[in-house]
């Protein structure tokens, strides 16, 4: 229990740190190889949490969202190696004041809430994805089946917003380039 | 104990694999050279890239080779020679595998220069598209085992292995390891005369020499993911089960290596088109063929 | 056990507040895009803890990690489709130019 | 030559307090495997009838992984830096060998020299194995230090390119503060950001350092420029937004990140050398490894323009739009900064880094120089530059022997010295008023069809290389190595081989899909000759191309065997005539036309004219939106020869 607690709240401070980080760094490929590892700590207290399959796929799929994130920070910053060191950032005061906040009632919450009896062991590994397999292919067979529509709708969509549109704008564009 | 021994073999068939590597390019079959190349890098100084990004430059082989022998965690040697015989065995090693991703494009990005850079946002795109063609024809392995246990996994190919059973899958598969291994023909992140080097073009030294060892050891990280998903892992007569592992995996590495010799590297508007809309495509389709077959034949 | 619990709320919450600071603070898409992956990240702390601490018989807290894990990535494909084609049209995916977002 | 075999101490690395057991065996590892980059590229090596493998070394692709500078015949002026940057770039222990022509200037001495042989090169591996063996550690390394690794320092507006000075001081058109730059760099921006970086890490850490004389003026320039725009950006910081501590930290951020970078790599790079002379050198080393970059490895500017377009943007905000367009806000537009930037074929204005390839790289031809602009992995522009060409000299009054006339010629085009010895007798034969000997002619017509046949599998093997396809480029080498050491008859019985060749090609998969489509020529292109313009007939592409090789292979051995020895051209006796001649001969590359007037033996004056001057004109067409493997591949397939380029 101590030792499972120790864990969780190691992998949680690695989580926050990282966390911070993604905001105060310059450099943007590091911001987001930063919120990489944030997402990885994550996955490591579901883990510590005994809750392997979700811990594992976290991880899994933190790893590619992330990279994908770096080459586009690189893409749209105008600074993304830092070395300009030009600040990023707007209504300061406001962002931290609404961040604490939001933290500080979480935090207030967590500790006042009566969370009522709290179980001791979880169902050991191979029988949890078990179980998630029936219950994503049973109960909950619906709201998977949209959750998987929905990724693919958002694939298709994003890709034909991104699919440039030859307007006489941009074709005009690519007649002074050349 | 098992961790001992499974790091042990590790250590073993990367260094056989550099013998067969040597002997391949220079067709002499000295058994000493890898271990004397490399006390050679420990003798060249490392020389650090003008302004680099330090951390991503150091950490990246660093990274690199621990995500290798992570992969090499969840995979049997042997019934019960495993480090780790997680309950999520085969979507873990996609996981190692999806890190070998940040490796590049920290290696990529950490020294500060354009060939590595342009390296490591080129297998950003390679590693996305192959590593879709890792984790389906895992799915289908799986749904014939009906676990992710890896050793249930080879337990479930007694008898009749899943190349035999599920082919299509493990040529996608196959292929797969190549392009996530960044080996010849897939080698374009390193790819000596695009980028003259790439993402390794500026590691000298112990730092090159990490990552050497890296790369050969994801080779056999991903050889014995085949072994173990398709070629029946340690199933074999006569020989001891690791010694079958330990032979099949050998096998695998050394065909990766020898494909290499004898290809072009392939165009990168290819490495991309095949994937997406020929190996994705016929992936999808060896899923639906096993779970046929999974339901039909008893 | 609930020592356990309240770590992992008290994390969720930290995580939360981050992404909720990083997503008001930042000026570029990409960024504010980085704050909503934390708060969520900060959410999906919370219902793997509730789900092993408070309800583990039932999958559904499972099922709904996955389906939060499935909107991230929602987020992140059209997020980065909107940027792709916000910055062909505007040349620039910052919020200080996005005059036309500004409620 | 050395005879004593112990390194020359330029070339020894660091070594620690003691000469410890594990360093004993670290040598013996490091003599154990030698790798060696050739200058100016392993295709000269061949073409020379060198073995450099079977002499026992490895040939590697970049100077990071070589311990051997390999320096093969003279070396052009422009070459002769390109070395220095490359010799700079490689981890000690290193060394020079040098075989035929002396070592170039701006090199330490040779460690060995020789002639070029195969011999000679055995001879140096020897010694080299036993001084690595002896002397790879010394305990008092001079560091390499060359006056093409200083950088120029010059100081340009960031809004407006054109004004440049030698000095410090303010744009006459728009005012602003002149940011300084290394001479001879593609975008201005970056280096303002990276200079900034660079003084505060000499003001703030290295004070103590003694740097070389021009380095410490500029770096005194800089500072009062730096300081002075510091100090205006924290100003704007205060007054328009609380981006101040922010922006800040950052600065201490880079301020922190590079010095510990730059400190670190003093250590790595001089093992325990810490005293100031130590640091000093070590200024220089990090010095010509950023340069480096420039020729071969392209990391530090190249790299920096990729990260410092953007943020040169930033330049142009914070000083120009951020600092006075809109005061208000001290943000900095992108819209702004990107506006002027040209759009890439999907339209997005993303930054371009240009980015050199060669002179010596492993996917080209030695000592041709492509310059291309990348944008992410496209090619939006390029050219190419020969680095070895050879002028033609026809100022009066100079003559020269026929005979080393000949020679020089014959020397001077590495790659295809029996043609052009040929092309050099025919041209002095003419103007000497010799009649044609049939027999003769034979013989040459022979030697000639065998160089084809050679220099087309040293295409083979140099595509090889480009194509990461380690098969063809071992067999392509080890068949030309053959057919230069064979006699005719021999040449018949490589026959067989060379059909097995070709038909090995046709079957090898991705080859087709790697060259079909590439590098196609547009349409009435002048200018052509040789095996591209026969190719042209067909697709005009890189695989047409290659068939077109390989025909002629063919062909060219039909011809052997009808005909009978080859016999190397010599000059018949001319005796003292005079008179103008012209010669034409059908190198393996083209045409190649030498007019001259002979006057009393002596050659008075001549003009080359060769097919890869007009082919190279090519390239820029060729590259221009592709993808850079295409690029490189297209470029490839028009078997340039720097050597025949006259400038």
């Amino acid at each position: 229990m101590y030792a499972q607690a120790f864990f969780v709240a190691v992998f949680g401070l690695a989580a926050i740190g990282f966390g911070v980080v993604v905001f105060r760094t310059s450099s943007m490929v590091r911001s987001a190889l930063a919120l990489l590892f944030s997402q990885t700590a994550v996955g490591c207290m579901f883990l510590a949490m005994q809750t392997e399959f979700l811990g594992v796929l976290q991880i899994m799929m933190m790893a590619t969202e992330m990279s994908i994130m770096a080459i586009f920070m690189v893409m749209f910053m105008m600074d993304p190696g830092g070395m300009g060191g030009m600040d990023m950032t707007h209504q300061k005061r406001f962002s931290i004041g609404a961040g604490v906040v939001a933290a500080g009632v979480a935090i207030v919450v967590a500790f006042w809430a009566d969370w009522g009896p709290v179980t001791a062991e979880a169902p050991d590994a191979a029988m949890q994805t078990r179980a998630l397999g029936m219950e994503l292919l049973g109960r909950s067979m619906l709201i998977f089946e949209t959750a998987g529509i929905t990724i693919l709708t958002a694939m298709i969509a994003a890709t034909a917003v991104a699919i440039p549109v030859q307007t006489t704008a941009n074709i005009a564009d690519k007649e002074d380039t050349e | 104990m098992n961790f001992v021994i499974v790091l042990v073999a590790l250590l073993g068939s990367v260094w056989l694999l550099a013998v067969v590597e040597g002997w391949t390019t220079t067709g002499r079959l000295r058994p000493a050279a890898p271990l004397l190349s490399g006390l050679a890098h420990l003798g060249r100084e490392s020389i650090v890239p003008r302004t680099p990004d330090r951390v991503f430059f150091e950490t990246a082989p660093v990274l690199l080779l621990i995500v290798a022998v992570l992969g090499a965690a969840v995979l049997p040697l042997a019934p019960t020679l495993v480090i780790a015989d997680l309950a999520t065995g085969a979507l873990f090693i996609n996981a190692a595998l999806a890190y070998v991703l940040v490796a590049l494009i920290m290696a990529g990005w950490g020294p500060n220069g354009a060939y590595a850079m342009i390296g490591g946002w080129r297998f950003l795109g390679q590693l996305i598209a192959y590593a879709m063609l890792i984790v389906m024809p895992i799915t289908a392995v799986a749904m014939r085992a009906e676990s992710l246990v890896t050793t249930v996994i080879v337990g479930s190919q007694d008898g009749l292995w899943n190349i035999v059973y599920q082919p299509l899958g493990f040529v996608l598969f196959f292929i797969a390891a190549m392009a996530l291994a960044f080996r010849a023909p897939f080698d374009l992140p390193t790819a000596p005369g695009e980028l003259g080097g790439g993402v390794d073009a500026e590691y000298t030294g112990v730092r090159l020499g990490v990552l050497r060892l890296a790369r050969l050891t994801l080779v056999i990280t991903l050889a014995s993911a085949t072994t173990v998903f398709y070629l029946g892992g340690w199933h074999g007569p006569l020989l001891p089960p690791w010694a079958w592992s330990l032979i099949k995996t050998l096998a695998v590495a050394v065909s990766m290596l020898l494909a290499g010799r004898y290809l072009p590297r392939i165009r990168e508007a290819d490495l991309m088109r095949w994937c997406w809309t020929l190996g994705i495509p016929l992936a999808l389709l060896n899923i639906i063929v096993v779970g046929l077959l999974v339901l039909v034949v008893p | 056990m609930t020592l356990v619990l309240i770590v992992a709320l008290v994390t969720g919450a930290i995580l939360f507040g981050i992404g909720v600071y990083g997503a008001l603070s930042q000026t570029n898409l990409v960024m504010i895009m980085m704050g909503v992956e934390l708060i969520l990240a900060g959410a999906l702390v919370n219902l793997v803890a509730f789900w092993r601490f408070l309800h583990p018989e039932s999958y559904s807290g499972q099922m709904f990690v996955l389906v939060v894990m499935t909107v991230m990535a929602v987020e992140m494909a059209v997020g980065f489709g909107v940027a792709i084609a916000r910055f062909r049209a505007k040349g620039s995916v910052e919020m200080e130019e996005a005059g036309d977002l500004k409620g | 030559m050395t005879s004593d075999p112990t390194m020359t101490i330029t070339g020894a690395r660091q070594r620690q307090e003691r000469f410890t057991v594990l360093q004993k065996w670290v040598s013996r590892a490091l003599a154990g495997n030698l790798s060696c980059l050739i200058v100016p590229g392993p295709e000269v090596a061949l073409s020379h009838g060198l073995d450099v493998t079977a002499a026992g070394m490895r040939i590697t692709a970049t100077p990071r992984d070589a311990s051997v500078l390999l320096i093969i015949g003279e070396l052009s002026e422009k070459m002769n830096e390109a070395v220095a940057v490359l010799y700079a770039q490689m981890p000690r222990p290193r060394a020079i060998v040098n075989l035929g022509g002396q070592t170039p200037s701006t090199l330490p001495d040779a460690d060995f020299s020789a002639g070029v042989s195969q011999a000679g090169l055995i001879d140096a591996v020897d010694w080299l194995k036993r001084a690595l063996a002896k002397g790879a550690f010394s305990d008092s390394p001079e560091d390499f230090d060359a006056p093409v690794l200083h950088a120029r320092i010059e100081y340009v507006c960031p809004m407006h390119p054109e004004v440049v000075q030698n000095e410090p001081g303010s744009c006459p058109k728009c005012g602003m503060d002149l940011v300084a730059r290394e001479a001879g760099e593609p975008a201005p921006e970056h280096d303002h950001g990276h200079d900034h970086r660079e003084h505060r890490h000499h003001e703030h850490e290295h004070q103590h350092h003694d740097h070389a004389q021009q380095h410490e003026h500029h770096e005194h320039e800089h500072h009062h420029g730096h300081c002075h725009d510091h100090h205006d950006s924290h100003e704007h910081d205060h007054e328009q937004h609380e981006g101040h501590q922010h922006s800040h930290e950052n600065h201490h951020d880079h301020g922190h990140k590079h010095q510990h970078g730059e400190s670190d790599g003093d250590a790595e790079e001089k093992g325990s050398g810490h005293d100031h002379s130590g640091h000093h050198h070590s200024g220089h080393g990090h010095d010509s490894h950023e340069h480096g970059g420039h020729d071969h490895v392209g990391h530090g500017h190249s790299g920096h323009d990729h990260s410092g377009h953007d943020h040169g943007g930033h330049d142009h905000g914070g000083h120009d739009h951020g600092g006075h367009d809109h005061g208000a806000s001290g943000f900095m537009s992108m819209i702004e900064v990107t506006k002027d930037l040209p759009r890439s074929a999907d339209g997005l204005a993303m930054d371009w880094m240009e980015v050199p390839f060669g002179p010596v790289f492993p996917g080209l031809p030695g000592g041709l120089k492509l310059t291309l602009t990348l944008d992410g992995d496209g090619v939006t522009e390029g050219q190419a530059t020969s680095l070895v060409g050879m002028i033609n000299e026809s100022e009066e009054g100079k003559e020269i022997g026929a005979e080393t006339f000949i020679e020089r010629l014959a020397s001077a085009m590495p790659l295809a010295s029996v043609s052009y010895r040929l092309l050099a007798c025919l041209a002095i034969e003419r103007a000497a008023g010799l009649e044609n000997d049939s027999a003769t002619d034979q013989a040459r017509a022979v030697a000639l069809e065998c160089e084809r046949i050679a220099s087309h599998l040293g295409w083979l093997a140099q595509t090889g290389r480009q194509l990461g396809f380690a098969w063809l480029t071992d067999r392509a080498a080890t068949l030309q190595l053959e057919i230069r050491r064979a006699s005719g008859k021999r040449l018949l019985e490589l026959t067989p081989a060379l059909h097995a060749l070709a038909a090995r090609l046709g079957r090898t998969p991705l080859l087709k899909s790697r060259l079909k489509g590439i590098g196609i020529l547009p349409s009435g292109t002048g200018g052509l000759s040789g095996p591209v313009a026969r190719a042209a007939d067909d697709a005009g592409d890189a695989w047409a191309r290659l068939w077109q090789r390989l025909d002629e292979i063919i062909t060219s051995l039909d011809y052997i065997k009808a005909t009978g020895e080859p016999g190397l051209p010599v000059l018949r006796n001319i005796g003292r005539g005079s008179g103008t001649g012209e010669a034409t001969v059908e190198t393996p590359r083209g045409e190649a036309q030498l007019s001259l007037i002979l006057e009393h033996g002596q050659v008075k004056s001549y003009r080359l004219d060769t097919a890869c001057s007009h082919h190279i004109g090519l390239v820029a067409k060729l590259v221009e939106g592709r993808e850079l493997g295409d690029a490189l591949v297209a470029v490839g397939s028009l078997d340039l020869s720097p050597w025949e380029v006259i400038s």
